[in-house]
C-alpha cells in the first residue's frame, strides 16, 4: 500500500467537510462536517503511524477522538442552547453578539 | 498487497460517497446516517493500516456514542420526517472553491512529501504496545486529556440543563 | 409477487410447501390483544390463564400492536363509535389475516340488540371467519372455534380466500 | 390519506397548561387508546406530552356505551336483571344486589336470611375474583409478566364457584326479586372452604412477587397520590378512596342490604393514597374477603331462599336510591317506578365513571410511564364507566 | 442498610416464587385431548324437550333479546277416552332459538311452565356462517340427550318439589 | 471436521492479522446476505393487499395527530455523559492490559495510580453533577 | 482471491471459513431459537404454571417458533406512508449485523474460533471482548433508525428509551469487563479463557479460576447490564407492551419484525456466552485437554450458556420493569461508581501480587 492514497483520501474528506462547513445551514450539519474533517485527521495520523510501524499514530489518534467527543458534546449542548433560546438552529441566526 | 488496496480503495468509495451525501443530503438524520458510513469506513481504513485498537475505538465511540449524541440533538431540535428545503445556504459555489483550494493544496503538498513512501507492515499494532506508549510516553497528554474531558463533561451539561 | 395467492402452491411440485406454509400459519397464529366488553375477560383473561392456555394450541396472545397479530378476535360489544377503529386496527395488520367474532354482542348485538349505540354485529364492519355462540362463550367453547378456525387453515387454499371464494353470502328466507 | 389532515386545533384546548416546560421543544399529542393495553380495552386518553411528562391529559369515554339507562326502560324487572350484570362485567353479581335490593325496598319485600347470605358470599366472591384480576393485571401494568397469569389461575377457582352455583361463569343472573334462583348445590360449602384457604396462599404470592419487590415499590410509591378531601369531592370511592385513608365503607357504613354486621370483619385503609397504597389495600381487602367468606360459611342458616312474591312482578309506584359497596366502589341505582312490570326509569351510578373522572388531575405532570400504573392502580373498568 | 437488605430479600421471594411455580404442575387442562367436566347448572345451550311444549309463547315474550322463534298450529286429535271430546292440541312448526343473539339469561327456562327448555351444558357448536348459529328444533331436541340430572342441593336448603 | 476447524499453519503475524478481520467482513457480508435472502424468499410468496386505512401510522386506533419528532433533554444529558464517559473506559482499557505489577513487566503502581488520577477527575466531574442534582429526572 | 491477498494464504482455508461462516451463521438463528423456545415459551410458562405451546409440531410444541418463522415470510410487508422508507428497511439489518458480528469472537473450543488462527498458541481476534463491545452498540443506532423511521410516536418513544438505556448500561457493560482484562492481561477471548484454564485459586488449580470467584461483582454487573443491553425485564422500558405497545418495532411486520426478534435472542445467546467465557471459563472445564476438547468444548460452552441464559431469563419474568429514570440513576449512581471501584481493587491486587 501506499502512504499517499490515504493522504489523498485524507484530503478528500478534509475538503468536503470544509464545504459542508462554509455551506450548511443547520449547526448540528456544521459539526457533523467537522466531525468528517476530524476523521480525515485521524486518517492521516494512523497513515503515519503504520508508516512508521509503531503506535505513535494510533496514540494520536486516540487523543484526537477523546478530544473530539468533547468537542461534539459541547458543540451540541450550545446547539441546544441557541436552539432554546433563538428557536432555530442556523448558525447565521445567532448575531445577538453583534452589538 | 492486492487485497489490501482492493480493499482499500472499497472502503475509500464507501466514505467518499458517504462524505459527499453527509455535506449535500436534505435529511438531517440521513446526513448523521451517511456520517455513520463515513466513520465505518474510517474504522475499516485503520484495519487496514494494523492499527485494530483504534478502529474498535473508533466505532464505539464514534459509532456507538457520537452519533447518537448526534441523533438525539437531531431530535431534539425536531427534525422533520421530510427533507427540509433550506439546509443549505447560497454559499454554495464559495465553499465549492474553497474546498477545492485547500485539499487540492494538501493533497499536493502530501503526495510531493510522501509520494513515494510504502506502508509497510510487519506486524499490526498491538493494543498492549499502546497501553505502554500512552502510559510511558504521553503521561502528560493522557492527563490532559481527562481534565478535557471534565471540563467538557460539567460545561456541557451545565449548559444543556436549564436552570 | 405474492406466489401464496397466485394458486400455484395448490398443486404440483410446489404443494408439499403450500402445505408446510399451511401448517406454519395453523399454529403460529399471533392473537391481537384488544377486548371490547366482557367478552374481552374471557379471551384475554380466562384462555391466556393457566388453565385455558391457548399458547397450547400456538396462539400467541401477546402482540399489542396489529402489525404482528395474525387474528383479532373481536371480543365482546362493538359500539358505533369503536367501528370505525376497529375497521382502521383490522386494515392496518397484514395479510393474511382471520377474524373471530366472540360472543353475541360481536354476532348480532347481543344483549344490546335495541341499543341505539350499539353496532349490530361486527360482520358489518369486517369479515368473520368463525363465530363462537355465548355470552361469554365458555373459554372451551373459544378453543374449539380456534380450532376450528385451525383446521380451515390447514385445508385453505389462500389463493381462493384471496379472490374471496368459500364466503357465501347469506340469503334470508331460505 | 384521511388521517394526515386532521385539524391540529382540535386539540388546541389543550395547550392552556400551566406547567413549567422545560425545554419548549413542542408538544406532542400522543393518543393512548382506544386500543392500548394498558387501558383494558377501549378507553381513550389523549395526552399532550413535554418530552415523556404529561401536560394535560383528556379522557376521552364513550366507546363502550351502550345505553343502559335507556334500555331498562323498555324491559321487565327480571330481564334488567340480567342486563345490568353486564355493566360492570367482573363482579357481575354485585351488580345485581343494589338493584334487587332496591326493588324489594319498593315492593316492601324481604329476601330470606338463607338467601341473604347466599348473597353476600357470592358478592365477596365477586369481590375476590376481580380483584385478583387487578393484583396480578397491575403487575403486568408494571412490567412482571408472571404475576397477571397467577392472578389469572387463582381468578379461575373463585370463577369455578360462582358458575357451579350460578350456571354462569361470569353473568349469573342469580338474584330474584325476594331471593335468589337456587340454593347451593351439594358440596359447594366444603368446596368453598378450601378454595378461600387458597386464595390466602394467593394473595401470599402476590406478597411476595409484587408487594414486597423493591421495583414495584419504586414504580408506584408517591405515584398518583389522591389526597383525600379531593378524592371525596370528586367522588372517587372503594378502595381508592380507603387507601386515601378515608375509612367509608359501604359494607359497613351504608344500608344494612347484607348481612355485613352479623360478622367479624375489618375495613381496611391507608394513608399515603398513592398507587401502592391502592394494591395494598385491595390485597388486604381480597384477604379480607376471604376470611369473610369462611366466617358466612360457617354462619350460614338454613332455611329458604325465596320470599313470597306474586308470579308476574308489578313493582309499585315509588322512587328510592340504593347503593352498595362494589369491589370498585360504590354502585347505586336510582329507580323510579310506575307500576309497571319494568322501571320507568333508572339512574345508575357507577363506580368507575367517578373514579377516572379525577384522572385529569392526577395525571397533569406526571411521565408516561407513571400514567399506566395510575390507571391501573385506578382500576376501572370500561363498561363501569360508559355504561 | 436495612432498607438495601430488605430489598435484596424482596428480590430473592420474587425468584423464589416463580422457581416454586416452575416446579410445581401446572393446572393447565389440554381442552381439545382432554375435557374437564362441567359444572350441571351451566348455561351452555337450550335444550327443548318438544312434547312439552304447548306453543303458549311465553318463554319468546319473555325473552330480552326476541331470539325465540315460535310456530305452531291446532290440531284436532281424538278423543283419549272413549266418546270424549275431540281434544285440540297445539303442534309445534318451528322452534328456533337464534344462539348468536341469545344472552344466555336464562329466562325463558325459567318461565316456562311446561318445563319444555333446559339448560345443557353442551358448548362447542361454533359457525363459519352466522346464519348456522340459527338452530332449530331438530338440533334443540338433539341436545336434550346432553341435560344433566338435576343436582343434590346443599345441607339447610329447603326441600322444594322437584323440577322435572 | 475440526481439523478443518483448526488451523494450525504457520504465518506471518499479519497475514493472520488480515485473515481475522476477513472473517469480520465475511460475517458483515453474511448478516446482508441473510437480510436479504430471507426477505427475498417472502417477497416471493407473501401477498399484498392494499386496504385505504393499512399504511396509516399505528396509534391505538385513532387518527394520529398532532407533531411527531421532538425528545426530552433529559435523554441528551445521559447521551453526552455516556460519550464522556466511554471515552474514560476506552483509555482505561490499554492500561488493563498493562496492569501488571512493574517484575512483571506491566506498569505497576505508576501505572495505577496514572488511571487512578485520570479516573478520579471524571468520578469528580459525577459526583459535581450528581451533588448538583443535575443526574435527577426531574 | 488466494493470490488475490497476495500474502501466503494456505489452500483450503477459504473453504474453513465459509463452513466456519455457515456454522455460525445457522447458530444465531438455531440459538435465537433454543433460547426462545426454552426459555421464552416453556420455562416462562411453566413460571406461569402454564404449560407453553404443545401443540405444534406434536411434541411439546417445538415447531412453534419455526412456523412462527415460516409465518412471518409470508406476511404482508407493511411500511406506513410516512415513514422513510429506506431507513425503515435497512434498521433490522443493522441490528442483525451487530448481533452476527458479536459471535465472531465467541471462542467454541481450542480452536474453534471463527476470526483467525493460532499464531501465538491463541486464536481469535487480538482486541477480542473490546471488538465485541464496539460492535454490539452499532445496534443502537439500528434502533434509533427504527424508531425514527416509523413515523410513529410510541416507536419513537420507544426508540429514544432504548438508546438512552443502552448507552447508559453500556458502560457498566465495558467497565465490568475491565475488571477481567486486568486479570487476564489480554482482551483475547480465548486468551481469557486460557487464563482462567490454567490460573490457580490460592495455589491450587484444580478447576482452573473461573473469574466469577474472583471477579464476583463484576459478573454481578455484566449480568445486569447485559439485562439492559437487552432491554429485558426489568429493564424493559423501552418495549414496555403495556405503554408503547411494541416500542420501536411497533410498525414492523412480517420478516422485518422478525430479525428484531431474532436480534434479540441472538445478542441474548451472545451475552449469555461473553459471560459464559468471560466468568465461568467459557468451553474449557477441568480434566478434558487436547484435541478432545474441540468436541466436548461447544457442548461445554453451550451448557454454560443455558446456565447463564436460565439465569437471565429467570429475572426476566419475576420483575416489573423500572421507569426511565430509575434506570438511568441505577447505572450512573451504583453501577458505574461500583464498577470503576470494582477495576481500580482489581488493579491495585494485580499490581500488589
Ligand atoms: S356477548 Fe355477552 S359477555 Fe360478551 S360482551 Fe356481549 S354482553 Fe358481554
Ligand atoms: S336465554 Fe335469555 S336470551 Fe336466550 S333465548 Fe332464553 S330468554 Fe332469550
Ligand atoms: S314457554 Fe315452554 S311451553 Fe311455552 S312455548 Fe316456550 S317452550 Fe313451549
Amino acid at each position: 500500500m501506499m502512504l499517499n492514497q490515504f493522504l489523498l483520501l485524507s484530503a478528500f474528506l478534509f475538503g468536503t467537510g470544509i464545504y459542508g462547513v462554509i455551506t450548511r445551514k443547520h449547526t448540528v450539519l456544521v459539526l457533523a462536517s467537522i466531525e468528517l474533517m476530524l476523521v480525515a485527521v485521524n486518517i492521516n495520523l494512523v497513515a503515519f503511524g503504520a508508516t512508521l510501524n509503531n503506535a505513535v499514530g494510533q496514540v494520536f489518534a486516540l487523543f484526537v477522538l477523546a478530544i473530539a467527543a468533547a468537542e461534539v458534546g459541547v458543540g451540541l449542548a450550545i446547539v441546544l442552547l441557541i436552539y432554546r433560546n433563538l428557536r432555530s438552529a442556523n448558525p447565521d441566526d445567532v448575531n445577538v453578539l453583534k452589538g | 498487497m492486492v487485497a489490501q488496496n482492493v480493499a482499500f480503495w472499497i472502503f475509500a468509495a464507501f466514505m467518499a460517497v458517504g462524505a459527499v451525501r453527509v455535506v449535500t443530503t436534505d435529511n438531517i438524520v440521513h446526513a448523521a446516517l451517511w456520517l455513520v458510513l463515513v466513520l465505518a469506513g474510517g474504522a475499516a481504513q485503520f484495519i487496514i493500516l494494523g492499527q485494530e485498537f483504534v478502529a474498535w475505538v473508533q466505532v464505539i465511540v464514534y459509532i456507538g456514542a457520537v452519533i447518537v449524541l448526534f441523533l438525539f440533538g437531531i431530535m431534539l431540535t425536531r427534525a422533520p420526517m421530510e427533507a427540509e428545503e433550506k439546509l443549505n445556504n447560497n454559499l454554495r459555489w464559495p465553499g465549492l472553491v474553497a474546498a477545492l483550494l485547500f485539499s487540492g493544496t494538501i493533497a499536493w503538498a502530501f503526495i510531493d512529501e510522501w509520494g513515494n513512501d510504502n506502508v509497510a507492515l510487519t506486524k499490526p499494532v498491538r493494543t498492549k504496545e499502546v497501553g505502554e506508549l500512552i502510559f510511558r510516553g504521553y503521561l502528560v497528554p493522557f492527563e490532559v486529556v481527562g481534565v478535557l474531558l471534565l471540563a467538557a463533561l460539567i460545561g456541557a451539561v451545565v449548559m444543556a440543563r436549564k436552570d | 409477487m405474492g406466489l401464496m395467492t397466485s394458486g400455484a402452491l395448490r398443486k404440483g411440485p410446489l404443494k408439499p410447501v403450500g402445505e408446510l406454509l399451511n401448517y406454519s400459519r395453523k399454529y403460529s397464529l399471533w392473537m391481537f390483544q384488544w377486548g371490547l366488553a366482557c367478552c374481552a375477560i374471557e379471551m384475554g383473561v380466562a384462555l391466556a390463564g393457566p388453565r385455558y392456555d391457548v399458547m397450547r394450541l400456538g396462539v400467541i396472545p401477546f402482540p399489542a400492536s396489529p402489525r404482528q397479530a395474525d387474528l383479532i378476535v373481536i371480543s365482546g360489544t362493538v359500539t358505533d363509535k369503536m367501528a370505525p377503529a376497529i375497521r382502521r386496527l383490522y386494515e392496518q395488520m397484514p395479510d393474511p389475516k382471520y377474524v373471530i367474532s366472540m360472543g353475541s354482542c360481536a354476532n348480532c348485538g347481543g344483549p344490546y340488540w335495541d341499543s341505539y349505540s350499539v353496532t349490530k354485529g361486527i360482520d358489518q364492519v369486517i369479515p368473520v371467519d368463525v363465530y363462537v355462540p355465548g355470552c361469554p362463550p365458555r373459554p372451551e367453547a373459544f378453543i374449539q372455534a380456534i380450532v376450528m378456525l385451525q383446521e380451515r387453515i390447514q385445508h385453505e387454499d389462500p389463493a381462493d380466500r384471496w379472490q374471496g371464494k368459500g364466503w357465501e353470502p347469506i340469503v334470508v328466507g331460505q | 390519506m384521511t388521517a394526515f389532515d386532521v385539524d391540529p386545533k382540535l386539540y388546541s384546548p389543550l395547550a392552556d397548561s400551566h406547567l413549567n416546560v422545560e425545554l419548549d421543544t413542542g408538544d406532542m399529542v400522543l393518543n393512548i387508546g382506544p386500543q392500548h393495553p394498558a387501558t383494558h380495552g377501549t378507553f381513550r386518553l389523549v395526552v399532550r406530552l413535554d418530552g415523556e411528562r404529561v401536560i394535560k391529559a383528556d379522557p376521552v369515554i364513550g366507546y363502550m356505551h351502550r345505553g343502559y339507562e335507556k334500555l331498562t326502560e323498555y324491559r321487565t324487572y327480571p330481564q334488567v336483571t340480567t342486563l345490568i350484570n353486564r355493566i360492570d362485567w367482573l363482579s357481575s353479581f354485585a351488580n345485581e344486589v343494589p338493584f334487587i335490593a332496591a326493588a324489594e325496598q319498593l315492593m316492601g319485600i324481604e329476601a330470606p336470611p338463607r338467601a341473604l347470605y347466599i348473597r353476600t358470599i357470592l358478592t365477596e366472591m365477586a369481590r375476590i375474583s376481580t380483584f385478583l384480576l387487578f393484583l396480578g393485571e397491575m403487575g403486568l401494568q408494571v412490567g412482571a409478566i408472571t404475576p397477571a397469569f397467577l392472578g389469572f389461575r387463582d381468578r379461575e377457582y373463585p370463577l369455578n364457584l360462582i358458575e357451579s352455583a350460578t350456571g354462569g361463569r361470569f353473568h349469573p343472573n342469580f338474584n330474584r326479586i325476594g331471593g335468589i334462583k337456587d340454593d347451593l348445590p351439594w358440596g359447594w360449602i366444603a368446596e368453598c372452604r378450601n378454595t378461600m384457604r387458597k386464595m390466602l396462599d394467593s394473595c401470599d404470592i402476590f406478597e411476595d412477587l409484587v408487594l414486597g419487590n423493591p421495583i414495584f415499590q419504586a414504580r408506584t410509591r408517591g405515584i398518583g397520590i389522591i389526597p383525600a378531601e379531593l378524592g371525596a369531592a370528586y367522588g372517587v370511592s372503594g378502595s381508592n378512596i380507603r387507601a386515601s385513608g378515608v375509612d367509608w365503607d359501604l359494607r359497613r357504613d351504608g344500608e344494612p342490604l347484607l348481612p355485613y354486621n352479623e360478622i367479624d370483619w375489618k375495613v381496611w385503609t391507608h394513608q399515603d393514597g398513592d398507587s401502592y397504597a391502592r394494591y395494598w389495600v385491595r390485597l388486604q381487602e381480597t384477604r379480607e374477603s376471604a376470611r369473610m367468606i369462611l366466617h358466612l360459611l360457617d354462619q350460614m342458616p338454613s332455611g329458604p331462599i325465596m320470599a313470597k312474591v306474586p308470579r308476574i312482578i308489578k313493582v309499585p309506584q315509588g322512587e328510592t336510591y340504593v347503593a352498595a359497596e362494589n369491589p370498585l366502589g360504590e354502585m347505586g341505582y336510582y329507580i323510579i317506578s310506575k307500576g309497571a312490570t319494568g322501571p320507568f326509569r333508572v339512574k345508575i351510578r357507577t363506580a368507575s365513571f367517578s373514579n377516572v373522572s379525577i384522572m385529569p388531575w392526577l395525571l397533569q405532570g406526571i411521565y408516561v410511564p407513571d400514567v399506566i400504573t395510575v390507571l391501573a392502580s385506578l382500576y376501572f373498568i370500561l363498561g363501569d364507566i360508559d355504561k | 442498610m436495612a432498607s438495601f437488605r430488605n430489598s435484596i430479600q424482596g428480590m430473592q421471594k420474587g425468584l423464589g416464587v416463580t422457581l416454586k411455580t416452575m416446579l410445581k404442575p401446572a393446572v393447565t387442562v389440554h381442552y381439545p385431548h382432554e375435557k374437564e367436566e362441567v359444572t350441571a347448572r351451566a348455561r351452555g345451550v337450550i335444550a327443548l324437550q318438544e312434547e312439552n311444549c304447548t306453543v303458549c309463547m311465553l318463554c319468546a315474550r319473555s325473552c330480552p333479546d326476541w331470539c325465540i322463534y315460535i310456530e305452531g298450529h291446532k290440531e284436532k286429535r281424538p278423543a283419549r277416552r272413549e266418546g270424549g271430546r275431540e281434544r285440540t292440541v297445539s303442534v309445534l312448526d318451528r322452534f328456533d332459538i337464534d344462539y348468536a343473539l341469545c344472552m344466555y339469561c336464562g329466562i325463558c327456562v325459567e318461565v316456562c311452565p311446561f318445563d319444555a327448555l333446559h339448560w345443557s351444558p353442551e358448548y362447542e357448536y361454533s359457525e363459519f356462517s352466522i346464519a348456522s348459529l340459527l338452530h332449530d328444533m331438530e338440533k334443540l331436541g338433539e341436545w336434550e340427550a346432553t341435560v344433566p340430572e338435576i343436582e343434590p342441593l346443599e345441607l339447610g336448603a329447603e326441600v322444594k318439589k322437584a323440577k322435572k | 471436521m475440526i481439523a478443518l476447524l483448526s488451523d494450525q499453519l504457520a504465518t506471518s503475524e499479519m497475514t493472520e492479522y488480515y485473515r481475522q478481520y476477513l472473517s469480520v467482513g465475511v460475517f458483515v457480508l453474511a448478516s446482508l446476505v441473510m437480510v436479504g435472502a430471507m426477505l427475498g424468499v417472502g417477497y416471493f410468496l407473501r401477498p399484498t393487499r392494499p386496504q385505504p386505512q393499512k399504511y396509516i401510522t399505528y396509534e391505538s386506533g385513532s387518527d394520529p395527530v398532532g407533531s411527531f419528532g421532538q425528545q426530552n433533554v433529559r435523554y441528551y444529558l445521559y447521551a453526552l455523559m455516556f460519550v464522556i464517559f466511554d471515552v474514560e473506559a476506552v483509555f482505561v482499557f490499554p492500561w488493563a492490559l498493562n496492569a501488571d505489577g512493574a517484575a512483571q513487566g506491566g506498569l505497576g503502581w505508576f501505572g495505577f495510580i496514572e488511571i487512578f488520577v485520570f479516573v478520579a477527575i471524571l468520578v469528580a466531574g459525577l459526583a459535581y453533577l450528581w451533588r448538583k442534582g443535575l443526574l435527577k429526572w426531574a | 482471491m488466494s493470490h488475490l491477498l497476495a500474502i501466503d494464504l494456505p489452500g483450503g482455508w477459504q473453504t474453513t471459513l465459509g463452513i466456519k461462516t455457515l456454522i455460525v451463521m445457522g447458530l444465531i438463528p438455531v440459538g435465537a431459537l433454543v433460547l426462545g423456545y426454552t426459555f421464552l415459551l416453556k420455562m416462562m410458562s411453566h413460571m406461569q404454571s402454564r404449560v407453553g405451546p404443545m401443540d405444534p409440531g406434536g411434541f411439546h410444541g417445538w415447531f412453534q417458533l419455526i412456523g412462527d418463522g415460516i409465518k412471518f415470510i409470508q406476511k404482508e410487508d407493511i411500511i406506513p406512508a410516512g415513514a422513510d422508507k429506506r431507513v425503515f428497511k435497512m434498521a433490522p439489518a443493522v441490528v442483525v449485523m451487530s448481533t452476527f458480528l458479536m459471535f465472531v469472537v465467541l471462542p467454541a473450543g481450542p480452536n474453534a474460533v471463527v476470526a483467525g488462527s493460532i499464531h501465538n498458541g491463541i486464536g481469535g481476534i487480538d482486541v477480542g471482548i473490546f471488538y465485541a463491545l464496539a460492535v454490539s452498540s452499532l445496534s443502537v443506532i439500528g434502533v434509533l433508525m427504527a424508531g425514527w423511521a416509523s413515523s410513529n410516536k410510541y416507536a419513537l418513544i420507544g426508540a429514544l428509551r432504548a438508546a438512552a438505556q443502552l448507552i447508559a448500561y453500556e458502560l457498566p457493560l465495558v467497565l465490568a469487563v475491565v475488571g477481567v482484562v486486568v486479570q487476564a492481561g489480554t482482551m483475547n477471548l480465548q486468551g481469557i479463557v486460557f487464563a482462567q484454564r490454567d490460573g490457580e485459586i490460592f495455589g491450587w488449580g484444580g478447576i482452573g479460576s473461573p473469574y466469577i470467584l474472583t471477579q464476583f461483582v463484576g459478573f454481578c454487573l455484566f449480568m445486569v447490564a447485559a439485562q439492559a443491553e437487552l432491554t429485558q425485564p426489568p429493564f424493559d422500558m423501552p418495549v414496555a407492551e403495556s405503554e408503547l405497545v411494541a416500542g420501536y418495532m411497533v410498525e414492523y411486520t412480517g420478516f422485518r419484525f422478525l430479525f428484531f426478534f431474532i436480534g434479540e435472542f441472538g445478542t441474548a445467546f451472545v451475552y449469555a456466552g461473553l459471560a459464559a467465557t468471560l466468568f465461568l471459563g467459557g468451553w474449557s472445564i477441568p480434566g478434558v485437554e487436547g484435541e478432545i476438547a474441540n468436541w466436548v468444548g461447544p457442548l461445554v460452552l453451550f451448557a454454560k450458556i443455558m446456565f447463564v441464559a436460565f439465569l437471565m431469563f429467570w429475572a426476566r419474568f419475576s420483575y416489573p420493569r423500572l421507569r426511565e429514570d430509575q434506570l438511568q440513576s441505577l447505572a450512573w449512581k451504583w453501577m458505574i461508581p461500583i464498577s470503576l471501584i470494582n477495576i481500580l481493587v482489581t488493579g491495585a491486587l494485580k499490581v500488589a501480587l
